[in-house]
């Protein structure tokens, strides 16, 4: 199934390589600071509604 | 305001004002150049024009801290803000005083260091012109560079980072112009577009810088 | 022209500190704001003087009335004492210095590197700085730190020649300054008490 | 009468509440949509198109390259917008989408930089050239460097927002003062002789089908982060001024 | 003194620490270089083993008044002098902390920009190798100007002119080192009087940093 | 072990300011000096505490038992308030800082990034530190300037809990600090009174 990439075989693969790692990265460290920020939040909401 | 420039100026030459190390530092970037590059003279002398626009370029970019900083942490900056004066006022006296301590030397000793890259001779004229022209530039966008950080601790290298970006038409043409007039090319266009970009800054960037040094007052 | 301060609430690192505050103040009339550490005495002064804008609430006759002295006096160890003070004069476009440095006995030290004094020279300095102001409304904060029972006195003294002449003061410290005719305001009761966490993020973002 | 309503109820989600209870129903399709985009559209350009005659399989990576290089200038574009309203209308939600912004447009110029990197290797056999569009390219990267260096220098939020605002009008300006002097300075290679695109008639729709879908999944891909980094950025906040109350009552 | 080192690193990375902005200014010197020379490829790859030097010498020497000048300003050095640390070691921790937070990221970061500047291929090893031995002396020779001036406000550009020539050996072999490599030649020679500055410099002195620091805080 | 000063002259800008002082100090004794702004007692707390070599005289007992507390406080903006003081600990290898924290009252600032206290809780730290460093002899410049008179209590018992301890205390200070048991020490008497100018040009250099 894998096309022929010539002789840029290389250059192909690693462009799609670092745009895809990079993008992946990009999403991943949004959602995991978006996750943690978001069950800090909550906690904080859940004390501060049972202090005060 | 003219209290303002005089008490700028006399800060500047008094002992560690910084007087004059503006100077220091681009005589020794220029010195430091062949050691880095190595000594051949047409290698030098192709680099001249812009190796001395960058030289002065970073001896500008280094003394903009001073600008506010000091202002800011004696408490003059709060004192000025609660003065007479238009802020707009204060930060253009603020250009002008660092443009007259560090621009002014600068493009007044750019030729004599022309002489150490092997500057060709019809070059120093236009040199002179392009530094002229746009050194005023790269004090009044340093001014705003240093109203943006003047809150910060040792701001000094992210000022670096905000305003070298924004040097960077100023740049271009102003070595464009030194760098024809080296070679005795036609230079209209650059030298053109680099007193516009001066003029423009000049009439302009003062308002943001004191909108930016009101917030960052507060 | 009175200053009138009404129902007014100061922020401090994005929290009100400081609220429902009132009060008015005539000429001749001086008030000391006291109040325990970190009540907010300094962000109050800071708003009055203009620094910061008010969370909500009012400030009338301050705006280019202001002459404000806080922790740092703004002096340039480089320059001499009557530069320093020549520099302040001339931006207020006001006062002769030379009776600015009888009235905090620095004659002595006119043509001293202002860097060069000691805590409590320096503080005077500050201090000398607001007769050439020429403004009408001194804001101070602190102003006596450093100072000794002589130079207090010699401070005590400026403050009556100025609200004779007709200005007014406000003056926040921790100290006995003396000025037994100034009017005392006490700022623990001020103290804001936060609302319980509301759902309206726009108001909790304060 | 009609059109100020509809402008009215448009500033409403300028409440941080409703902007999160709105984005929090948009999310789950947004994410689903962009990533189909960008899987048909990249599995479609990787296998399913011809090469190009000059330029081999190396074509393929127009694929990633201009959808990057677009969603990276249409980011800077939506930071300045999102910096107006901020200046003008002191909305907390499109300051912090500003700042949610940033980093998704770094990520593209980088993802532009390097994958047209790799490209100019094998086309001008070069990593790296002084050609104006790279240049300019590189100062738009450093614009982005510093707009994020500034927000996370400042420790007060609205001060934060102020000024990074102000730097990103001016630095707007700049940006496109040095692409003309770029171009002005170098005339460059790209989009010279060495791109076969330029004759779009005949390969067009070979090409151009799958790009639109990887564009559009670029698109979508920018609108479902910036609308997920924003609640972030609303919840920091909010924990920042909860965290405050929490001292100030103690 | 490991207490020393966290805290310094800590305060690197804390918001406006300044940490990551030598490399930035890194980046935007070897960038600004062929607005000022031009772009041709040619030239720019000759000179490129030389400007990548250049320009980590300057990033260094730029971050050098921060090593000091806060410690000093809030009182922080007169506690430490009557702290039982030595001096010495207290200086050698600060020229640690100062290269682990600048000079190594510079080291990382420089193959990166040398692809910016057309590095012969075979050259980024060399460049590597030569900043790698050579940006420690870079520091602690930084951190000696930073203790001669760190009484002075805003010595920051006397600090450079003290330091410049200080470097000047480092970067005259560090550079050789680069160029050589990137031409293929031999580079023994260069590589050891490098790494023997280097070795020295770090040997001995911090004893003259602690000495100047001393008479300093009287 | 006493801190022993015996006809000490010192310093300040190349000129001697203070001269002839002697004192002796014993474990458990506190030490309050007083005299005017400009008299010196800076220049002799830094001569005391090693910063700066004396003229002439001797000081003994000071070496290395020294804690010193200036103007300036030493404390980073952007470390929070137990990361300060736990750098100071670990530095001197001494001390916890829970019962530092305690005895100022600074446990509900904990977290709290130090930049952002106010003047006196500011000020508070810079005191607590003394606590963590373990060191026998307190050096104090003006250790009460911008505290509440709650905070000024606080430090005075610090103070005694430190005396009692079996430490010594220098304070200098122009306000009453409430520690009676202390004794005092007026300087002016021993400001250098300078001699006409000498025509031995060593001696002049003085
Ligand atoms: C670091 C290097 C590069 C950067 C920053 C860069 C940047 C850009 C930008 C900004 C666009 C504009 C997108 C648009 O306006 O539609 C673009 C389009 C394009 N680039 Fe590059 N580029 C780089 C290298 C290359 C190389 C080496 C090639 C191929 C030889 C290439 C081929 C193209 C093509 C074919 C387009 C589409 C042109 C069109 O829309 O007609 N790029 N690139
Ligand atoms: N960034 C911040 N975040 C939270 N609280 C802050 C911040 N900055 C200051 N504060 C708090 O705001 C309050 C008011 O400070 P302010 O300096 O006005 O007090 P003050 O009355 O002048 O105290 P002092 O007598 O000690 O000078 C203090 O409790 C301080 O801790
Ligand atoms: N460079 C200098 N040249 C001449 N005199 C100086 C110089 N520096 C300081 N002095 C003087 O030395 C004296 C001692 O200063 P010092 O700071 O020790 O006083 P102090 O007792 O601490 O005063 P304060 O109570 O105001 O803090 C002062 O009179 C000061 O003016
Ligand atoms: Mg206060
Ligand atoms: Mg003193």
């Amino acid at each position: 199934m894998m096309p022929d990439l010539g002789k840029y075989a290389d250059t192909v693969l690693s462009a799609y390589g670092a745009s895809i790692l990079l993008l992946i990265g990009l999403v991943a460290i949004s959602l995991w600071r978006g996750r943690r920020v978001r069950a800090e939040m909550d906690a904080l909401e859940k004390r501060m509604r049972r202090d005060g | 305001m003219i209290a303002l420039l005089l008490r700028d100026l006399r800060l500047a030459v008094r002992a560690g004002g910084g007087f004059g190390l503006g100077l220091a530092f681009f005589l020794i970037v220029t010195v430091l150049v062949p050691f880095g590059v190595g000594p051949e003279t047409a290698l030098l002398s192709s680099i001249a024009p812009g190796v001395l626009w960058l030289g002065a370029l970073l001896a500008c970019l280094l003394s903009l801290d001073r600008i506010f900083a000091l202002d800011w942490e004696d408490g003059t900056l709060d004192l000025l803000a609660t003065a007479p004066l238009p802020l707009e006022a204060v930060v253009s006296v603020k250009a002008l005083a660092h443009w007259l301590t560090t621009g002014l030397p600068l493009v007044l000793v750019a030729p004599l260091l022309g002489v150490l890259l092997n500057l060709a001779p019809q070059g120093y004229l236009w040199l002179l012109v392009s530094l002229a022209l746009g050194t005023p530039a790269l004090s009044v966008l340093g001014t705003f560079g240093a109203a943006l950080t003047v809150g910060l601790k040792r701001g000094g290298l992210l000022l670096s980072l905000l305003v070298l970006p924004l040097y960077v038409p100023s740049l271009i043409f102003g070595a464009e112009v030194a760098r024809r007039g080296a070679l005795g090319m036609e230079l209209t266009t650059p030298l053109l577009l680099l007193a516009g970009i001066s003029a423009g800054v000049i009439a302009l960037l003062p308002f943001a810088s004191a909108a930016v040094l009101r917030v960052n007052l507060r | 022209m009175d200053l009138r301060v009404s129902d007014l609430t100061v922020a401090r690192g994005g929290l009100p500190v400081l609220s429902g505050l009132s009060f008015v103040l005539e000429p001749g009339g001086a008030l000391i704001l006291r109040g325990p550490n970190g009540i907010g005495k300094t962000t109050l002064l800071r708003t009055i003087a203009g620094l910061q804008p008010p969370v909500a609430g009012r400030i009338e006759g301050a705006e280019d009335r202001v002459a404000y002295a806080a922790h740092a006096d703004g002096l340039k160890p480089t320059l001499s004492v009557s530069e320093n003070l020549t520099f302040w004069a001339r931006v207020f476009g006001a006062g002769d210095i030379g009776s600015a440095l009888d009235a905090f006995e620095l004659g002595a030290l006119a043509h001293r590197a202002a860097g060069s004094l000691s805590a409590g020279q320096k503080r005077r300095l500050g201090l000398a700085r607001l007769l050439v102001t020429g403004r009408s409304v001194w804001v101070l904060d602190e102003p006596t730190v450093s100072l000794d029972t002589h130079a207090v006195g010699l401070f005590a003294e400026a403050v009556r020649a100025h609200l004779a002449w007709g200005g007014l003061a406000l003056i926040a410290t921790h100290i006995d300054l003396g000025l037994s005719e100034a009017g005392v305001l006490e700022l623990a009761p001020f103290k804001t008490v936060l609302a319980p966490v509301s759902d309206d993020f726009d108001e909790a973002f304060l | 009468m009609a059109a100020s309503e509809k402008l009215n109820s448009l500033w409403s989600y300028a409440n941080p509440r409703k902007f999160l209870a709105v984005t929090e129903r948009m999310l789950p399709g947004l994410w689903a949509l962009s990533g189909a985009c960008l899987i048909v559209g990249l599995i479609w350009g990787f296998f399913l198109t011809p090469d190009d005659y000059r330029q081999g399989s190396t074509v393929k990576i127009i694929y990633l390259h201009v959808p990057s290089a677009l969603m990276a200038i249409n980011g800077w574009l939506m930071m300045l917008v999102m910096s107006l309203i901020w200046l003008i209308r002191r909305h907390h939600v499109s300051a912090l989408a500003a700042r949610a912004a940033a980093p998704i447009g770094a990520t593209m110029t980088v993802i532009a930089l390097v994958t047209g990197a790799i490209w100019g290797q094998p086309m001008w056999g070069t990593w790296w050239a002084w050609d104006p569009r790279l240049t300019s390219f590189l100062i738009l990267f450093l614009f982005y460097l510093g707009y994020m260096a500034l927000w996370s220098a400042i420790e007060e939020p609205d001060t934060a927002a102020d000024l990074t605002s102000v730097l990103c009008l001016v630095g707007s300006v700049f940006a496109l003062l040095s692409r003309y002097a770029v171009n002005f300075w170098n005339q460059g290679l790209h989009q010279g002789a060495s791109l076969s695109l330029d004759k779009k008639e005949n390969v067009a729709d070979v090409f151009y089908i799958p790009l639109l879908v990887c564009i559009a999944g670029f698109v979508l891909l920018f609108i479902a982060l910036v609308f997920y980094r924003t609640g972030t950025e609303i919840r920091a906040r909010r924990i920042r001024a909860l965290e405050a109350r929490e001292r100030a009552g103690a």
